[in-house]
Formats: structure tokens, C-alpha cells, sequence
């Protein structure tokens, strides 16, 4: 039976600690966790936070396709994703992907492809808020997440 | 048709989503841009860099060349920055 | 100030939400956190525990080593390493790597690079007890272990 | 000369550790291997399959034909199997 992802797209924060629970209890089958935290970053001090905004519906659609391509492509036990959206302050969790595997390898590659799909497909924009309160702007699309995600095709 | 708009392109629109009646020679994605453009300057603003708009088709990405089909919702948005 | 990695050899469990935290908090500068947990896996059911032995002394020593060659190679803000020792029951935690940075790609290549090498290269070895009762085993090093590890040279 | 041995090396060779006196000619890991499989059947049981076993210089990876030079430790072991 194919593993069935965990999709979620919250305003909440999330525990990276259950969620890896809910991958491992009770199972003998999981030989690798490899999990990615995005976090909302500001090393110059001038962000007072990002705002995500999202597509309802379309969000969870498209994560759950790219989790299935994932899911398809590599022999996981089990895959998380769960994207924030709203206010997030700088220091604070953005996105969370969890991928569990019998092998290393897989656990690695899964998640790396989900986080490079997710940033060029998943419909999320970011705009900066600025602790000047001066205009806000959105956050451009960078090319080298682009070439990111080409390396899997 | 539902036509809906996300990020700096709703800013431009000046709206999150419109519901409009569409003419019977607007077959495709290219075509409905085309047809929103001569709508007013902030659809004209907001389609300019036209080449820097994503589209999703009944919340599926698609290109502009993309049928319209009997799709209910497109959505024009930036190129996607989550993550 | 060249990152100082983080590296325990323990009987112990460990916490990867408390090492997250020690890499994370109070910062605003880490972008990105790729943790890799190892279990103890027993698909077949016929495994009463692995048993971990180790050269103390020798261990922290190459896993630091090990470290300082990936923050040398990876614009990192953190790495910790925790490896356990002892006779470790099915489902439980083995080894520990997180990597920090502000980007994803060399947060995701170092914890990467981090296993390949810690597999190959830090003084472990795992002996397979039996439900059954029956002779304990040595496992064997994969030869697909040396390849993973090659892929960085 | 502290030599300690580790997994089925150590299992084989019956002990943990041993130090020795080694002769003046013992100059290399190699010449070491060749000396300790001549003490007794466990040593040279041991070492049977000599390309199956690793050897750290005061808790550094060396290859067989490293200088024992003023080393205080060595160690053999098997490849490792950690992680």
C-alpha cells in the first residue's frame, strides 16, 4: 500500500518533535529521519517579519502532488509537509518536511527534492515587513531555486 | 468565470477575485490575459511584465497556452516564493 | 569565529528537539536545519537489540574531525553530532547529525556529507543480538557505504 | 607499545588491550601485524584476513605502511559499521 503523506498549510507553529513521532511509534521500519526546518531569517536586523501569503486549497493540492511524486520516486515509510502562512517573526519556523525511510539515501533525496519542488511550485509568496515601518515589498523569485529544482529532472 | 489573484498581482488588480462573463473567442490562458488587460490600467498594470505571471487552471499550474476549457477558477499569481 | 561543532558519544538517548534548540535559539541568522536521525531498524522482527561498541577517545576525536572538515567546506552557523553506545532495542535512536545555516543547500550537503563520512570513517561497530537466543553477529561495512563517502572527494 | 583491539578483532584476539616490547625492527604498522600474528594461533587468527582490518595511530586512521614513530597507541579494528 503507498504511503499517504501529511500534508498541512497552518497559520500555527508546528512541533518537529511530534511530528517525528507520528513517523517512528510503534514501527521497527524506520531506519532514517531526515527533516528540514525552514526558519524566517534577518541578519540585518531589519525585518520586523515576513508575511505569507497563500492559495487556499491549491496550496495543500500542490504539496500533496509534489509528496506523491516523492512518495512515487523514492521507497519512503512515511512524509510530512506542513507549510505556515501569516505573520512569522524572524527566529521562527516557516515550513517543515519530514521524510522517513528503511535507507539513508532515500530519507536525503526525498526531502532535498520536496523542499526545491515546494519553493518553485507550492503557491506561497513572502513579503517583508520592515521594523522602520517603512513600505513593504515582496520577496523576488530567485533563479538559483529554479536551477535547485532542475536538478531532479 | 471565477478569476482570482494572489500577491503583488492582487495588489495591482486591486481586488482578491472577480466573477466575470466571459466572450466566446476567449479560448485559452493567453486569450483571457489579453481580455483582462483592456479591462482597465490597474488589470494593464497588473498583467505588464506579463512574462513574470504564473497561472493555475481549477488549482493546477498550466501554461498560457492552456485551454480554458470548462475549468470554474484560474488564479494569476507571481512565481512562488514559499519555503 | 569559526563554528565550534557539537559532538557527544553517549549510552543515552537524545533530544533532537532540544539540540535543535541549542542551534536555534535566541538567533536569527539560521535559515535553514537539516536534522538526520538513525534508528535501529528490525524489519525481519528477529532482532533483539543492536549492540554498539566503540573506540572512546577515538570517537569524538575523528567525529570532530569529521565536522571541522564540513564546516570548513559549508557556511554553517551550527553542527552537532550525538552517536550513541550500548545495546540499542528496535525503534530506538542511533545517531544524531544537525546541520544549521542560513541556506537550505548547505545545510542539506553538510548533514549529508556528515553521515557518509561518520558511517565510513568514526570508529563504530555493530553486533546483532537475536530474539531467538542463537550467536551474535558482526555486521558487515557495505561497500556501498565507501561509495556514498566518495561522492565528497 | 599499548595495543588495543576493537569488535572481532578483540574478539578473536581474546583481549582488549595489550602493551608489548617490540623489537627494534618493528618500524611500520605492517612490520606490527607481521610481529603480532607470530606470537600466538589467536593473533594470527586475528590478522587472517589482514585486508579486512584498520589501524589507528593515537586514535587516527593510517594506512599499514605508517611509521610507528613515537605513537604511544595503536588499534586494530574492522571497518566500521557505525551511524
Amino acid at each position: 500500500m503507498p504511503v499517504k503523506p501529511r500534508i498541512v498549510v497552518q497559520a500555527d507553529d508546528f512541533s518537529a518533535q511530534d511530528e517525528a513521532r507520528l513517523l517512528t511509534e510503534g514501527r521497527k521500519d524506520v531506519g532514517a529521519l531526515v527533516t528540514f526546518t525552514g526558519l524566517c531569517r534577518d541578519e540585518a536586523g531589519t525585518l520586523s517579519a515576513l508575511e505569507l501569503e497563500h492559495y487556499p486549497g491549491m496550496a495543500e493540492a500542490e504539496l500533496t502532488r509534489i509528496a506523491e511524486q516523492a512518495i512515487e520516486r523514492w521507497p519512503l515509510t512515511g512524509l510530512t509537509v506542513i507549510h505556515r502562512f501569516g505573520k512569522i517573526p524572524p527566529g521562527e519556523n516557516i515550513v517543515l518536511v519530514i521524510a522517513a525511510s528503511s535507507h539513508r539515501r532515500a530519507a536525503f533525496e526525498a526531502a532535498d527534492f520536496l523542499m526545491d519542488y515546494l519553493k518553485t511550485r507550492a503557491p506561497f509568496w513572502k513579503k517583508e515587513h520592515l521594523v522602520t515601518g517603512g513600505e513593504s515589498e515582496w520577496v523576488e523569485a530567485r533563479d538559483c531555486d529554479d536551477k535547485d529544482a532542475a536538478r531532479w529532472t | 468565470m471565477n478569476i482570482r489573484y494572489f500577491a503583488w498581482v492582487r495588489e495591482r488588480v486591486g481586488k482578491e477575485e472577480e466573477t466575470l462573463e466571459l466572450p466566446a473567442d476567449v479560448k485559452t490562458v493567453a486569450d483571457l490575459i489579453s481580455h483582462l488587460k483592456g479591462l482597465d490600467d490597474y488589470h494593464a498594470a497588473a498583467f505588464e511584465e506579463e512574462d513574470a505571471i504564473r497561472v493555475a487552471l481549477d488549482q493546477e499550474h498550466v501554461e498560457a497556452d492552456a485551454e480554458l476549457g470548462s475549468a470554474r477558477e484560474v488564479a494569476f499569481f507571481p512565481p512562488m516564493t514559499g519555503g
